[in-house]
This record gives C-alpha cells, structure tokens and sequence, in this order.
C-alpha cells in the first residue's frame, strides 16, 4: 500500500463555503452545472425531494402510532444520501446504520416497501421483522440497516472479503455517522480492510452530532477523515451538502477501490435538520446550530441552484416536488393496505436450516 | 410517603448520593447535554458541571473500562448503559475485568461501581434493542445484580449499589420507568441478595423480577379480587446473589411454583430458579415449576409478531391457571 | 477405524471440508504461521495458502464480524477463537449480529459459519482464561452450539456445522484435545440438536457435555466395574437446541440424576437441565436432580485453590453416592 | 490540545542502527554516556541482568512444573524495561498486559515476591491468586498484569480519570504490545484520553511479533506511533535496546503528562529473545530474525558499552551479574519455602463486601 494520502477538500468545496447556502458558487467543475446532463439534475432533485417527502411521511406515521421502535430520519442528509448512491452500481453493496430509509429508496428499493417496512407489513424490506433500523434487500444490494452503533462495520469489511475471495468486481459502501468512528469496530475493521486491500469505501456522514454530544466532544480528532491515516487509507472530506461533489468522490473511491487499489474513508459533512429520532425534540441544540442547518438545506439550495443555472424552471420544479409528495403518499397507502404478519409465522425465521428439537413455545406453553 | 415514578426515584437518589459523596459520579452516553436517552439524568449536568456528570464518546467497551479503572482507585462511578443490549461490547470489560479484579489480585483492590442499564423489550425496537440479557451478569461470580420492581425498592437498592465496594449491574426496564410507586421519605439502603415476598398467600407462589414481578403481583391482586385465588408472590431483586431459602419457603407452604420472566425460556433465570425449587422443596411441590418466558426467536418488529412473542399478564394468568388445574386447587 | 485424538479429528475434518468445499475457509489469530495455539491446524497454511487459511490481527470483533459478513455471502467462514474466554470481545457481532441477520431481515440472508472455540479451566491459566461461558451462546435463538466430548463426535458434529447454513457455536476443550477415541473410516454429519446415550444403565442418570460428559462416562464404567452401579449416560452434544425428550426418557427409567457440567453452579447450564427434568419426569423423579459444577468464584491460579474450585471425578461420584443413597438405592 | 505531533526519533536512535549491535556508536547525549552518574548506569545494568536471570529461572521453574498455566517471559525486552520503569515515581501507576514480570521487579516489587506469584504461593504479588499474568502490588503502584489483550488499556484511562478527577500528581503508564494496538480497547481507550486531557502514557513495546505474526501481518500501519495522530496524541518512536534512549523519551512524554500536557503514545522497538512464552519453540520464526534478536541482545551490548566507556570493568560487570543471580536464586529458594493457599480460603475473595446468600458451595456439595 502506498503512504498516507490524506487528502482534504480544495476550498470551494470545503464546507464552511458552502454551508452559508445558495449564495456561495458552488464547485461542480467551476460554478455551473458544466458536463452534467440536465436529466441525471433533475433526476437528483427529485430523488432528494422524494426522501425529503418519504422521511416527513414516516415522521407523520410514527405520530399516528402507524409506526413504532426507534425511526431515524434522513432529513438534512439528502444530497450525501443520492451523492453516495449514485457512485455504486446496482450489484455492488451497501452496509448502512439505522438511518437508511433515504438509502434504501436510493439504492433502488420501491418506497412502497420501505414505507411497508416502517408499518411493519409483510409486503416491507424485510417482511416487517426489522423495522425503520434493519432494511435489507438482496436485489438492491442493501445489505442491511443495523441498529447497534458500528455493527455494520465488521459485517462490511467482511462482504468486501468474500468479494475479494471470489475475485467479483463488486465494491462495498459502508455507511456510518460521525460518534461512530469513537467505537471499537470501526478500529478493527478499518485496519483489517487496509491490511487485506478489500474492496470497501468507509463513509463517514459527519452530521456533527452523535444524538445530542457533538463531534468535537466525542472524537479527539474531529477531522474524521484523518483517522484513515492510522491504517495508511486514503481519508477524503467533502461537503455534504453538495451532491455532486459527494458522488464525484465517491465514485472515486469506490472505483479505485473497485480496481484494486483497497478501502479508503469517505467524511462528508452535513447536518441534521430535526432530532435524533422522530421523537427528539432536540432542545439541547442551540439557536446557532439549527440556524446554520436550514441555511443549509441541501434540497433548498441544490432548487435554487439549478434554477439559477437554467437547468429547471420554476414550474419544473414544482412537478417534480408534486411527483416526489405523490410518491411518497402513495408509498405510505400502499403500507397502509397491506397485511400485518401473521403470528403464526413467529418461529419461521429462527433457523436456516431446520434443526432438531427447536423450540417452539409461545410465553403460556409449558415445556412438556 | 410520596408517590413518584420509578424514573424519579432513580433520579432523586443519583442526586442525593452525589450531593452526599464527592466520589460518585456519573459517566455514559447523552447523560448530560442530551439529559439521558430515558431522562434519568435529566438536570444533573446543569446541577453538578462536567466532572460529576460525563458524557461518553460511544465507546462502551472504553467507557466501561475507564469506570472500572477509576474505581480500582476508590472513585464511585455510577455507568449509565443506554440499553442493556448495548452492554454487549463492554462485556470483556465487566466479565474479564470488573468482576475478575478482586478476587484476581487476591483482594487487593475492589471495584465499587454500579453500572444501570435497561432491559425489555415491547417497544417494537426490534432484535438487537429488545434482549434481556441479565442471565450474562446474573451467571458471573464478582458482580452483584439487582433488579428492583417498584419505586421504592429502586431507590433502597441504587443506595445499597453505590455504597457497596463491589461492581453491581443495576438492571432497570424501559416499562418500569413511568410506573409509580410510593417512596418513603426516608429510605435506608437495601440488602443487596434478599428476595422480598411482596404478596402473602397459600395457594400458589409466582416468582418474578424487574418488570414482571410487577405484573406477577398485579395479576396475584386480580385473581385475587376476580377468583379468590391467593396467590404469594416473590420479588427476587437480587439475581446474584440468589436468595434461594425465601423462594423455597414460600414454595414449602403453597406447593407449586410459577416463575415470570421477561428473557427467553431455555437457560434463563427461571431455570435456576425451578432447579433450585426441586432442589429445595422436592417434597412440598405438588406439580413442575411452570416458566413464563419469551419465545425464543430474535424478536421481530411488527406488533403482532412482537405481542404474540412476549410473556405477559395473559400469559401469566394461563399458567397460573394450568398449574392450579394440575394440582388440583382452582377455585 | 482408526484411534484418533479429538486434536486430530478436528484437523483433519478442516481439512477435509477445505478439499470438498471451496467455499470453506479458516480464519482466526495465529491459525497459520503459528499453526494454532492449540495446533488445530497446524500445516493447513501450507496446504491451502493465505486465502484459505488466513490469520488476522488480535481483532476478535473485527474478525468475527468479518465472517459474518463473509458468510452473508455464501461463504463457510470457519472461526477460530483462540479461548471462549477471548470470544466476550466479540459477543456484539455473534449474539447482535450472527445470530440475528437471518430473523431480523425475515429470512433474506443466512449466516452458514462455524465458531470453534476451546473452554475449560484445570490448567492454572486464572481468573479470566479459565471460564466456561458456553451458556452466553446457548441461551441465544439464532444460533446453534454444539459440545462433543469424543473425536468421533467432534468429527460429526463439525461436519454438521460446517454444513449448517445457521452460525454454530462449536465447543472445544483444553482437556479434550488429546484424548483419543475411535472414529469410523467414513463419518456422517451428525444431527444437530440431537443428544446421545452413550452408556445405558438403569440405576441412575448422569448427563453431562463436552469434558464433562468424558468424565461422566469414565466414572460411570468405574462405578459399574468397583460397585456394580448401573448408570446412563447422557452426552448432550447439543446446547442449542437442546434435546431434552433423550434427558427425559433416560430419566423417566432411572428415577435420578446427577448433571455434571464444567461451568459456575447458578444460572449453569445444568439449571436448565434439572428443570426441563423437572418438566418432564417429575412424576418419576425420587430424589432432586444434582448438579455438580464449579464453585462460584473468580478462578484462582494456584493449585490447591483450583483444584478445590473445580468439578471432577471425584466430586461426580460424591454426587452420584448421595442421590443414590437418597432414592436407596446404593448397593 | 495542540496539533499532531508526531515526532519520529533522530537517526542516531534509530531501531535499524542500534539494532545491529555494539558496534554502533550508541548516541546517549553523543557517542557516550556523558552527564550520566556512573552508578546510575551500574544500577541499569544491574537491574536488566537481575530481570534476566529472574526470568531464566522462571523459565526454569515452569520446566520443573512448579510454575504452571502461561508464562510470558521479557528476554530481550531488559532495556525497554528498566528505562520506562525510571521515568515513574514510586507513586505513579502502572497497568501491564501478561508480559510483567521484569516491570514488576522494576516497579520495585521484591524479586521473591515476584517468584512466589510465578509458585502460586501466598507471599506472591496476588497471594497466588493470580500467577504469571496477574501480579498486583499497590504500594509500588503496579496495578495489575492483565491477561486480556489490550484489557488493561481501558483500566489505565481509568485510572487517569481518576487522578484526574482528584487533581492528583501522578501518571498513569500503560504497557502493551505491538499486537494489541489491533484490538478496539486501544483505539476507544486513546480517544477517551486525548478528549480528556488525560494524565496516561500509553507505551507499545514492538517486538514486532504478536504471538507468531509480524507486526507488519497485523497492523496495516506498521510504524505503529503514528496511529497517535488519530488522536491528536503525541506519538513517538524509541529503541528499546537503549535504556537511556527509553528513559529519556519515557520521562519527558511522562513529565507532559503530569504537567497537564495529557496523553501520549510511545513506541519502544525491541525483539523477543525467545518464544512468545515459555512452552512455545518459535519454530515459525526465521533465522535471520532470531539472529537479528541476538545481535540485538540489550544486555551485551550495554555491558560492552559500560565496559568500552570505563563505566564498568569486568570484574565489577561479573560481580554485578554474580549478584543478579544470587538475587533470583534467592528469589527461586523464598517462593519454595512459601506456603500454598488452602483450600479453605477459596471464598475469601469474591466480594469487597459481604453479601446475604453469597455462594460458597464446593462442587459436591448440594443446593439445599
Ligand atoms: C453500541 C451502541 N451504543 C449506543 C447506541 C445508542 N445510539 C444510537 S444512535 C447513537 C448516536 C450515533 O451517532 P452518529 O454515529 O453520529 O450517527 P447519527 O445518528 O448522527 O446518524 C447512539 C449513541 C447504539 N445504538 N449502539
Ligand atoms: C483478547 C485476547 N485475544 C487473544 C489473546 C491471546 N494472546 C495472548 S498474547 C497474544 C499476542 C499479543 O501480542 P503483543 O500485543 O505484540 O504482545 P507480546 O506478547 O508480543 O508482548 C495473543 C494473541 C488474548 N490473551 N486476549
Ligand atoms: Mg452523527
Ligand atoms: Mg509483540
């Protein structure tokens, strides 16, 4: 492996520039839109405005007690989410932590299913038996939301192993947030994963909050991207806000790591624009923090953007913003008539492969 | 006497027992500036500045180890565990660590620390949030575990596993924390491994902890009222040690045996609970011990899927029901 | 058939399943250049190359998790986990993760890999590398433990679960590596979950796993040939699922038991034992199940200490004395 | 805390250059021990050679089986020893990983205390209670050998904080191996130091082997000192074949930390003169590494220094080494004549406090 290559943003990408909103230029090749294909624009808007209208469905839903458990919302972190997505190809795999519901709609999963999944129906990602936390789809490539902070760490340096074993050409993303890179996890398997060139990216979304300690409090290095160094990986930052400039990293890291050249480490900043969960009122933010969030609402300003550069019109964008809300209403009527589990299908998923004398008692069963 | 929830006496005695001791502090994940995942801790960063009340990176494993460190020099670390799922990773560091210190070193040096998690699930919080996971503290000879059913007996038993030099696994539950209860105004810290018998009755013993020993004496003052059965009941509230003789005497008197647990059946506490009933009433018990457990599978999210998995009142009545029809005693 | 030892049997079964299958693969620290601290797989790193046989850094929940993750995609990651005692560190990726991927995703992906790993005290290694925490893994839904206690058994039963698309948990024994045993030319996979009768007797019965089943046996055929004591034998095999109609039908026939389990007494394996008896010989049952098990205290170093802490054979025919003397039937 | 420093030592402490023997100029202030009190480096020596025969006998008596479960020995670590053991006072902690018993000697525990441990008897550091991995001793502040890798890290920050929390004056040292910078302890650990400002150094002793794997198979940055930047710890590399080099390194990045500097990372380089312990033959090794190991000897190559300076001649050399092995003779001959435990006190250690219904059953005993 080559020496540390801890590279940070050039500064008009850097975070601090474009966090102040729409008045910044923002970088993508040199302050326009220059070489992207106005479709693959609009294609980004809607994808980001849907998991806006999905993640403000799900928040309503969890009031309405149609949904339950813990529910993490994507929202602030849109344009990192379709930035991220649009680096990997359908077969390559996404390990994620609980906040994925943007993920899985953008790594290609019916809305409908992760609508399902949140209303614990059988028609959901995983059959109602996960919840908001544990998405998964094989087709997709989703490889599971997971709820224990940094579980999905090992799990992705692993797939990324069996990638390896079998010579495939498929990349691995595993997605994190920012407190995680404090836990144990993260440690062992970054170094494993450089030690043994896998074929994973490590992406780091630094929403500069665990649920209330802030980033600074929780890592001693709060330049998330330089741990990388501790594994001779190459450690990128990159703002967040910015889609273009995520998938254009992204796509990087995950080629280079496609063909050969090992795992790297992904920071993109961004913020969260609610509490931690739905039910987080999120007091313990100050003014400033909130301010600066909606300032930078990735969807706002990436709107404002593309009308300014010509690539929507303001009638554009409202179709598109009507089709997104669409969508994710008819995400959640199709949750909503959908049938629950059946009880009877309680010890259907204890075991792969049936084995003798298995338990099979409900709470009043006696043992013989 | 005051009626307060059992959040607030967990809360109340933090503050008393840090306002008493210099040496107790807290230290764990969101316990100040976010107030604690279940608000615990709610004001007591504000009251007691950063020293006193130490939010964590997450880092249990660290964390954990760090509060066992301090001890080891005579500090009172109070560990705030989010979940008890969570635990998991700072299991090397309880079980290899924290309970080994002691007796390792020859006594050299104790570890007075208490660490509070939650268990339970019911929540819909899916597999990995939902575990009741005590049998892995319970099994471990070193720690005390206690786990306290009501108000009052939380604030007896925090004050008894802060003042104790040994490492104490406090196991509280997410159902528990907007029960109410009444407190004395004065309470005088409990007796770390004594079982209480929270009902007197003939006709049966239902042996619960935490959260269903609650339900065990709710569903004892129901069949009470409902059917005249008469039911004793036995809060545990210590799982290590066990305190075998009071289950065994109440066994002796009513002859059968129904124990209320929130884990999976095999291999859960009420295994050792029923062995210990055969080994210590052999010949007063007039049918099996009857268990109420959890199904064992990982536990799925849906409510349905969620309800049917879950030992409760229902469940518990069943089997009280069942086992009285075996020896031949219903009303 | 050829008298083999159980450290032999598990080689050569590696090896075995490495030549079929592909797919199959050692991971673990020191499994290669230093062949395994127990020699498991000594010379396998020359046969079959890193990729195959591939050691990693002292990393136990990287590792593991690791195969985890391998094992989502089809392949048969074999772990090696230098002691159970090590295996704490990594408990998050098997109890959270391994054996929770098939449930919580409803059944979209399995986890087929094997976890083997040596338990057992006895050889003055202390405190925190002499523990017999199989428990934490046989309490858990989603996994599979298996303990055999001869080579033949280990060979089955690790063909089994290398075959088993589930995670297992595969028990070893310091003690048992160099015992030997015979096995057949040709071995079937055995059926998980499944206990065995290795002894038929009539007077009592002694069920015990891994070592101890071993010395379960061994003490049985002495107290046949010096006392003319008739005992079964039962050899678990199984942890989870655990086979308790084999327990029960052996114990509905003998009246008594005696448990012999290498671990701490309460919350022990052998609590579930002698309850599930309980459940279900409890009209047949004439004395209470015994169980003999290690004293409840940090493992000291020094021999006396040790050798007091630990159960034996001696301590087994005490046990076995007593019941016998309490149902009267000592001859 | 100020930015990454992470300092590599000067050429002339260079692993590669002192490594290859006596021949090389060693550079303790230059090329000589100038400044250094003759009796002082006597006494260095001194005390590697008694560590040396100390650990030859324990060898020795785990041959004979009077020692028994693991045995770790610290040949060829003699230098790294003594020179960390200098930079503490007699007040300052000390946590360890299995590989202890040199620094317990060091420390300022009696060598037949130390042995007597090793025997299993009563007069050892733990009462026999804890063998070769697991020596305690309050009063010189080791606090413990742990078995666990990198178990003790966690305990050493610990204790930190709670010096810390006292404002007391003293600091925490915590020894570990080169593997163990691989398990997740150490990485949370070091975090939680470095956000604190914690009073602890952290010392890697890299002899370059974990148990048969090099440090370059298991830690995918191999110059492991560099990992400190992760933290924005200072982190520093020493040749733990020079004792002066490590006391000098030890004492200042010690005196930083008492001094409210916080953390610190120091790497010691050495080679493990034998087997990982006792029983193992390290047949996995190479000739070229085993050589390498020998040339490398601290204790050679510091008598012939010593001797090359005039600090010491042969005679006073022979008679210090006569006396080093008088002293772990007499150590051998006090842990023979020590009492086993009884068996009787088996329960004298569960708990610091006495507890209702406590266990005390011996395994034939019954329930009830
Ligand atoms: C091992 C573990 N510890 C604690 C928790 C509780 N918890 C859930 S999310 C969270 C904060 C995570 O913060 P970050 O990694 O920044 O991700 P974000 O939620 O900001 O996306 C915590 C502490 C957990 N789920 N798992
Ligand atoms: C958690 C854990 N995993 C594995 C082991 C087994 N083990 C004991 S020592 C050792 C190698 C440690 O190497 P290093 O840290 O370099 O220390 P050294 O022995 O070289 O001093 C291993 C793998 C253990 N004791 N603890
Ligand atoms: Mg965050
Ligand atoms: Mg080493």
């Amino acid at each position: 492996m080559a020496t540390t290559a801890t590279r940070s943003k050039p500064s008009t990408r850097s975070t601090a520039k474009s966090r102040r909103g729409s008045g910044a230029v923002r970088g993508s090749g040199g302050g326009s839109f220059a070489g992207e294909s106005p479709e693959l624009l609009q294609d980004y808007f809607h994808e980001m405005t849907l998991i806006r209208r999905f993640e403000e469905r799900a928040a309503q839903g969890y009031t309405q007690a149609k949904i339950g458990g813990y529910c993490h919302l994507n929202l602030g972190e849109e344009a990192t989410v379709v930035g991220l997505m649009r680096a990997l190809r359908k077969t390559d795999l996404l390990f994620t932590n609980y906040r994925e519901h943007g993920y899985a709609i953008a790594k290609g999963i019916e809305p409908g299913r992760v609508m399902a999944e949140l209303y614990g129906r059988t028609t959901g990602t995983s059959k109602g038996w996960g919840g908001s936390m544990h998405m998964f789809d094989v087709e997709s490539g989703l490889l599971g939301g997971y709820g224990i902070v940094g579980g999905q760490i090992p799990l992705a340096t692993g797939a990324a192993l069996a990638i390896d074993y079998r010579s495939g050409d498929q990349v691995v993303m595993c997605q994190m947030g920012d407190g995680t890179t404090n836990i144990g996890a993260f440690h062992e398997s970054l170094n494993i994963a450089a030690l043994w060139n896998l074929p994973v990216v490590f992406v780091v979304i630094n929403n500069q909050l665990g649920m209330g300690t802030t980033v600074d409090k929780s890592s001693a290095e709060p330049e998330l991207f330089k741990r990388a160094s501790a594994y001779k990986m190459p450690g990128e930052r990159v703002d967040g806000n910015d889609v273009l400039a995520v998938r254009d990293a992204a796509t990087r890291l995950v080629e280079q790591a496609r063909n050969g050249g090992g795992p790297a480490l992904l920071e993109c900043v961004s913020e969260r624009l609610k509490g931690h969960s739905v039910v987080d009122p999120a007091k313990y933010r100050s003014e400033e923090s909130v301010e600066r969030a909606k300032q930078a609402d990735p969807i706002a300003n990436f709107r404002a953007q593309l009308i300014e550069a010509g690539v929507l019109d303001e009638d554009t964008a409202a179709e598109i913003e009507r089709k997104a809300q669409a969508e994710a209403d008819a995400a959640v009527a199709f949750a909503d008539d959908s049938p629950h589990p059946d009880p009877s299908t309680l010890f259907d998923y204890t075991y792969a492969t049936p084995v003798a004398n298995d338990s099979r008692r409900l709470p009043a069963d006696p043992v013989f | 006497m005051a009626v307060i929830t059992y959040r607030q006496a967990l809360h109340d005695t933090l503050r008393e027992e840090m306002l008493r001791d210099e040496d107790v502090f807290l230290i764990g994940e969101e316990i100040g500036v976010f107030e604690g995942s279940y608000k615990i801790t709610a004001g007591l960063l504000k009251e007691f500045g950063e020293k006193r009340v130490r939010d964590t990176p997450i880092a249990e494993e660290g964390f954990v180890g760090a509060a066992v460190g301090a001890a080891m020099l005579g500090l009172r670390p109070v560990v705030e565990l989010m979940t008890i799922n969570f635990s998991l990773i700072a299991l090397d560091q309880i079980v290899n660590h924290a309970a080994k210190i002691y007796g390792m070193f020859g006594g050299q040096t104790s570890v007075p620390m208490v660490m509070r998690t939650p268990g339970g699930g019911g929540q819909q919080l899916g597999a990995t949030h939902s575990q009741n996971i005590e049998l892995y503290y319970a099994f471990v000879p070193g720690l005390k575990v206690v786990a306290p059913s009501t108000p009052a007996d939380a604030k007896a038993l925090l004050l008894a596993s802060i003042r104790d030099n040994d490492p104490v696994l406090f196991l509280e539950n997410l159902a528990l924390y907007n029960t109410k209860g009444e407190v004395p105004d004065v309470v005088e810290p409990a007796e770390i491994g004594k079982a209480k018998v929270t009902r007197e009755g003939t006709d049966i013993t239902i042996i619960g902890y935490s959260r269903m020993a609650l339900v065990a004496h709710q569903v004892a003052e129901k069949l009470h009222a409902e059917e005249g059965i008469n039911a004793e009941v036995v809060d545990l509230r210590s799982l290590r040690p066990l305190d075998r003789q009071t289950i065994v005497d109440s066994v002796r008197k009513t002859g059968c045996a129904v124990v209320a647990e929130d884990d999976w059946l095999t291999y859960g506490i009420g295994a050792e609970i029923a062995a210990s009933i055969s080994d210590g009433a052999f010949d007063y018990l007039d049918a099996p011990v009857r268990r109420v457990a959890a199904a064992e599978v990982p536990l799925p999210y849906a409510k349905p899927l969620e309800r049917a998995a879950l030992p409760s009142a229902e469940s518990l009545t069943t089997a009280i029901h069942q086992t009285l029809d075996a020896v031949g005693r219903r009303r």
